[in-house]
């Protein structure tokens, strides 16, 4: 089937919504050469050509008359974008106080909704005009926050100064000199942890929406996400009779070819056959048995005594709350999601290990909602449904393979090492439950892709934002057979 | 070309910006270079699609202006003396002559105060439309996806999704009318800090790499990979090139027959350390697939650094087997 | 691929489930009666028997391969869980088939419309370029015009890149059009053209062999026993200790090879890439191999007949102790981090065809804990581990709500 | 076992010679014989990749059907060099392009197409 596709020409149409394609679409905000007349008043506009309208190549040197003039326009389009000017309706203007030494921006006028996601309270000795110290409670801002209000217009910064500015109270707000948003950006980044490549995934999430928090409070008096709730155990469905008869049954079976195994079973003969027994006869049984190669990541990666394992630069350092997440900034809820920022010229992409740890504190994703149109790989026969299932009704998880694996794993029997130990206690550790109210069978593909647990890495190579996530695969608990 | 008249690259944390649109238009049109545009663009800050001032320059591009001796390095981070008293009266002033500005227009159009709300309002109002034609764009661009590097986005043929931004909200609150002289007026927000008076980059100009290096406010090149990078880099631009960071489409650079803006890229060029440098064939079986895919051919660029030269190798697919 | 729809290729789907009936080679025979069945099965007892279809094939090692070579046992291993490959085809052998259309269609007469497949291709492969050519042409001359209507007139006209004027791929039609030939013939057409044309048969040698790679066959011979393994030398049958130990030496570096008492490395490319293939096997899926996609192996959920694959591997080797990869003599690829940048290009490339990546992380056990002798049978396997990364984009734009 | 397939012997002396890339050698040698019914098929030394390489004639419908094209056989699992693809072009005395062939061990082949320099994608 894939004949056609091994060409290199090959492209797949995809169906709307599949976010295959939609990944290999996104690449429009990495783009060099977007079309700025879109932003000119529709008069001003230039004809322009429906789609594809660039060229192959100038036809002379610098281009022909004609081009020269067509690409002339479309950069005054864009320097024009570029010079608009940063106003604001002052009766929509916030104002704050830069204080280098702290890394932090004091809010003393907060207006807009803006506000509402940003910022934190801290507690601060503050002069009285009567000269002694009050402890008062003020909003603070970090870099990376106030250089995005700035930058969007909504924040009129002063930089901290011992000298004395008097001002036509033109501001109602005034201590220090004005800062420029170029300022901001050469005085603000840098401190408090923030670089440039982290503060342009901030802008870029903040853009759409998203609520960002850090992960890693800067300070005590920075509000700290809720926890993760806890996975509870799963809940085993009830069986029917005559499934309590046949899992009678088959367990004295599964008790004596045990035995069998425990004295027979041979590395240079992995597969063998009873004589009498009906369960081994079908291909569930054979490809239970073959899954004796320890696997999953529940099984501990073994790390020999003192090896010093490099220091990551994988961790998380923002938390991202989606736009309709109820978000209070006093108490914020466990995120929706957690956000790596890394330089990716000079960091290569995650171990096994760095990736492992970031899994440790992550949660456990539930059972993908099913899509409304069928996926394409919807299509085609499933074994399952042919071949016996020992428990049809269970959604992907380990249940139904949890039995099947203990008695096919010869390890158990044959070998005491460290990582087979924790292998059985995975084999009989309850799997995350599926999703409470009963809900169509998840496409079987889409969990596999989504996996049981995600770490979302964002790379910036000179200014390009790349986000990829890694999803934590569990292929092993969700087999054909 | 005398260091006074260069292009000033603002240099901060080892990064390098172009603050002034003018600047930009010089590097762009006189000397092929594009940055990245990576602000957020006042009044359409709800978008990724759009972006504004600063322009980053790549270390690669960053050091080839200054070496070509059309740019040089400020440190941004010593240009920011405290104003004087003067300076900050003078600038107050300024903003004075702004507001007072304002307010003549909004008399000269009418004497009633509701009209200046109704100003508000119609600012508002066109900044809603841009809000949603850049919504619209941004749809575009998620259902049909800009090709690699960005056909033309047919705006027309989306139909619009309005879900006003926060932004446009709070603008559009109806001001309320003051009886004496209008208390309703915009406020400016500079962008470049060329427009301080007392913003000082003359003291803490760097005219070459070496000197901003010894001064530690740039680092680049700085290892065999680095010079690797600049060399084809160079070497390319040197051929009438633009360059475009090309990591997106698995190398190091997009390589434009001309300006981006109305171009295609030709190729993908990847950067091979040196002349031995191991390459696993699995690459070139990766590099020409996604090459034919995109219609770029993928370039092999080899540095061999003691001879400081760049050999070029072209993939494509054979077109059999 | 397109053979999605529902109805599209519904009498050709079904005729493959009646010809993929069976995962594996290994099949079931039950002698009892009917009456007894039932009573036996109550008990969790029954006579069924498994069927060994005893193939056999060549160990070949400078393509570190095994050639299966006669033609019941290629189709059974390609039509039983899909091993191997047809070393002149795509997938299945079916190069002979192909010569044979070819011969009788050149006999036929030398008729444009009579051609053989890979002419065909061939010639689809050139009318495409043409088409390319005529639209460039087409192109250039709009440009042209608009060029001097802007030197003359001044009237900007941009030239137009779709159009009346210029062919696109609908309205463009070659010289002479052909119908899509099935590049590799299907089964059930071979044994009709093979009757028929009894005199070719003879007179036209199949050079073709089903090659499996030395995971598959070892896959096959140790699990099921169902392969047998000769030494072409000699003819005479491997030792599952054999093939154990020189699936491994054709691994190892030349030199070290030579010597008698091959050094087994817990790293040998050999017992990593078997790790994962004969996970994923046992969990199902078909594996083959993913050169063209730039991986190691595709994933099909039921086999490359059925479905396009889901999954594209990369076998990414992890040393328990990083000591060991430094010491390490063996060169085996993937063990260290990917750049970022050629992780967005095999990544790409495959999204680009509707494949998710995905990163099989085999650990390899620290010399430190096992003593070499576990090397000297596959009871190592127990300590070498399977786990996956499935790698995609995020795009914030599309997770808000 | 290749040492008996009748499309051995026209390999022989250069697959004796370079015992360790035969195996490429020789699969590439059939799939263009064989599968691409390439013509004028012939092997050549490429000493300076101390390999043997293939030259040949694509079928007569192709395009460029007149044109002899280079094409030199890896396998998967070796690494290269751009050194080594510069003597590949040496050996050959330097041709505008010539053809990689990756071989891996399911005999699966793919082809590249490599150009000394700058090569514009054709339209």
């Amino acid at each position: 089937m894939d004949d056609n596709l091994e060409k290199p020409t090959a492209e797949l149409k995809a169906e709307a919504g599949d976010d295959l394609a939609e990944e290999d679409q996104s690449s429009g905000d990495e783009d060099q050469g977007l079309d700025w007349t879109k932003l000119m008043p529709k008069a001003a506009r230039p004809v322009i050509p429906k789609r594809g309208d660039k060229e192959y190549e100038p036809s002379k040197k610098g281009g022909s008359g004609l081009q020269q003039h067509i690409l002339q326009r479309s950069r005054n389009a864009m320097f024009e974008a570029l010079r608009a000017d940063r106003t604001i309706s002052n009766k929509s203007l916030s104002y704050g106080t830069w204080h280098p030494s702290i890394a932090r921006v004091s809010v003393t006028v907060a207006r807009g909704t803006v506000m509402g996601t940003i910022g934190h309270s801290v507690p601060r000795e503050t002069v009285m005009p009567n000269g002694n110290l009050k402890t008062q409670k003020r909003l603070e801002l970090l870099p990376e926050e106030a250089i995005y209000l700035i930058e969007r217009g909504s924040l009129l910064c002063w930089k901290e100064s011992e000298m004395e500015y008097l001002n036509e109270c033109i501001f109602e707000s005034v201590s220090g000199s004005p800062m420029t948003v170029q300022q901001a950006y050469t005085e603000m980044i840098g401190k408090e942890d923030l670089t440039m490549d982290r503060y342009q995934v901030y802008a870029y999430l903040k853009r759409l929406g998203y609520a960002v928090t850090r992960t890693k409070p800067p300070s005590i008096f920075y509000p700290t996400a809720a926890p993760y709730p806890l996975s509870s155990t799963a809940s085993f469905s009830p069986l029917s009779i005559v499934g309590r008869i046949s899992a009678l049954f088959s367990s004295w079976i599964s008790k004596i070819s045990f035995l069998f195994l425990r004295n027979t079973f041979n590395w240079w003969r992995p597969l063998q056959f009873s004589n009498w027994f009906k369960k081994d006869k079908n291909y569930a049984f054979i490809f239970r048995s073959l899954r004796f190669i320890p696997s999953g990541n529940k099984v501990p990666i073994y790390i020999p005594p003192e090896t010093k394992l490099p220091l990551s630069p994988y961790e998380p350092f923002f938390n991202l709350y989606k736009p309709p997440t109820p978000f209070r900034k006093s108490a914020p809820p466990p995120p929706d999601y957690q956000m790596v920022v890394v330089n990716a010229r000079t960091t290569p992409m995650p171990s096994l290990r760095e990736l492992t740890a970031i899994y440790d504190n992550a949660p456990e994703l539930l059972p993908p909602q099913r899509r409304v149109r069928n996926p394409p790989q919807a299509q085609g026969v499933s074994y399952k449904k042919s071949a016996t299932n020992p428990n049809p009704n269970a959604l992907p998880d380990t249940q139904s393979q949890k039995p099947d694996q203990s008695t096919a794993s010869p390890s158990q029997s044959s070998e005491k090492s460290s990582i087979i130990s924790g292998l059985a206690s995975w084999f009989h550790r309850k799997p995350a439950p599926p999703p409470a109210k009963p809900q169509r069978k998840p496409n079987p593909f889409a969990v596999l892709r989504q996996g049981k647990k995600t770490a979302i890495i964002a790379t910036v190579d000179a200014g390009t934002i790349n986000i990829f996530r890694f999803a934590q695969g569990a292929f092993e608990v969700d087999p054909w057979f | 070309m005398n260091p006074q008249h260069r292009i000033p690259i603002r240099v901060a944390n080892k990064r390098a910006y172009v603050w002034d649109v003018d600047d930009l238009d010089k590097i762009r049109s006189e000397h092929r270079i594009c940055g990245l545009l990576v602000g957020t663009l006042p009044h359409l800050s709800q978008q990724n699609v759009f972006l504004g001032l600063p322009a980053q320059l790549s270390p690669e591009e960053a050091t080839l202006l200054v070496e070509k001796e059309y740019a040089v390095f400020v440190d941004d981070t010593n240009a920011y003396p405290e104003p004087s008293l003067g300076q900050f009266q003078q600038w107050c002033a300024e903003q004075q002559r702004y507001i007072k500005h304002q307010q003549e227009i909004l008399k000269s159009e009418s004497t009633k105060p509701s009209d200046v709300a109704q100003l508000a309002v119609s600012e508002a109002a066109v900044r809603k439309r841009k809000e949603r034609e850049l919504k619209r764009q941004q749809k575009a661009l998620e259902l049909r996806g800009i090709q690699e590097d960005g056909g033309g986005v047919d705006v027309e043929s989306f139909q619009l999704a309005s879900t006003p931004s926060v932004e446009v909200e709070h603008s559009i609150r109806p001001t309320t009318p003051s009886t004496s002289e209008p208390s309703h007026y915009n406020i400016s927000i500079a962008a470049s800090s060329s427009v301080l008076s007392w913003y000082d980059p003359d003291s803490c100009t760097f005219p070459t790499i070496e000197a901003a290096q010894a001064a530690d406010i740039w680092d680049f090149p700085s290892n065999i990979k680095d010079r690797a990078r600049y060399g084809v880099f160079k070497d390319l631009w040197e051929q009438g090139y633009f360059l475009g960071g090309g990591i997106r489409f698995g190398g190091d650079y997009l390589v434009y027959p001309g300006d981006p803006l109305r171009y295609h890229s030709h190729f993908c060029a990847t950067v091979i350390e040196s002349p031995t440098y191991a390459i696993h064939p699995m690459e070139i079986v990766a590099h020409g697939r996604l090459g034919t895919a995109t219609k770029k051919t993928h370039l092999l660029c080899g540095w061999d650094d003691e001879q400081k030269t760049v050999s070029y190798l072209s993939i494509e697919w054979a077109g059999f087997g | 691929m397109k053979g999605r729809g529902p109805n599209k290729g519904g009498a050709r789907h079904h005729e493959n489930n009646r010809i993929y009936a069976h995962p594996l080679p290994l099949t079931f025979s039950d002698p009892s009666s009917n009456r007894t069945r039932p009573i036996l099965g109550l008990l969790g007892l029954s006579r069924s028997q498994v069927i060994n279809p005893h193939c056999e094939g060549y160990y070949d090692a400078s393509t570190r391969s095994v050639w299966v070579v006669n033609q019941r046992d290629s189709e059974i291993l390609w039509r039983r869980g899909f091993f191997g490959k047809g070393n002149l085809s795509r997938s299945e052998p079916s190069w002979f088939v192909r010569q044979v259309k070819d011969r009788q269609i050149r006999r036929v007469g030398s008729n444009a419309s009579k051609m053989t497949s890979e002419e065909l291709r061939e010639k689809r492969r050139a009318d495409r370029k043409q088409f390319k050519l005529d639209r460039a042409a087409a192109i250039a001359k709009v440009a042209a015009e608009a060029e001097t209507i802007f030197e003359t007139e001044g009237r900007v006209v941009v030239p137009a890149l779709f159009g009346p004027q210029i062919p696109s791929g609908a309205t463009w039609k070659p010289k002479t059009d052909e119908s899509e030939p099935a590049t590799d013939g299907n089964s059930d057409e071979t044994e009709a053209i093979v009757k028929n044309t009894p005199d070719i048969e003879e007179a036209l040698e199949d050079m073709e062999h089903l090659q499996l790679t030395l995971q598959e066959a070892f896959f096959l011979t140790w699990n099921f026993d169902c392969i047998t393994i000769l030494n072409p030398d000699t003819d005479e049958p491997l030792s599952l200790k054999d093939i154990w130990t020189s699936f491994q030496q054709v691994f190892l570096a030349p030199s070290t090879s030579i010597s008698l008492t091959p050094v087994l490395e817990f790293d040998n490319p050999f017992l990593v890439h078997y790790a994962a293939y004969h996970h994923y096997r046992s969990l199902g899926w078909v594996v083959k191999t993913g050169l063209k996609f730039c991986v190691d192996y595709l994933l099909y959920k039921r086999g490359p007949v059925f479905t396009h694959a889901e999954f594209a591997i990369v076998v990414c080797p992890v040393y328990e102790d990083p000591q060991d990869q430094e010491s390490s003599a063996t060169n085996i690829q993937n063990a260290s981090p990917f750049t970022w940048s050629w992780l967005s290009t095999i990544n790409r490339a495959n999204s680009q065809v509707m494949k998710t990546l995905v990163l099989a992380y085999v650990t390899i056990p620290a010399q430190c804990r096992l003593s070499k002798e576990i090397l000297n049978s596959p009871a190592c396997f127990a300590h070498y581990s399977v786990r996956e990364v499935i790698v995609r984009r995020f795009i914030p734009a599309r997770m808000r709500d | 076992m290749l040492e008996l397939h009748p499309s051995y012997p026209a390999l022989a002396s250069i697959a004796e010679r370079y015992p360790a890339h035969r195996g490429s050698l020789f699969q590439t040698y059939n799939d263009l014989l064989l599968a691409q019914q390439w013509r004028e098929v012939e092997v050549i030394d490429l000493g300076d990749c101390r390999r043997g390489a293939l030259q040949g004639k694509r079928p007569k419908t192709a395009t460029d059907a007149d044109a002899l094209l280079h094409v030199v056989p890896c396998s998967l699992a070796e690494s290269i060099s751009l050194d080594w693809i510069q003597n590949a072009f040496k050996s050959l005395d330097n041709p505008q392009s010539l053809y990689l062939a990756v071989v891996s061990d399911d005999s699966s082949i793919v082809y590249y197409k490599l150009s000394s320099g700058i090569v514009k994608p054709s339209i």
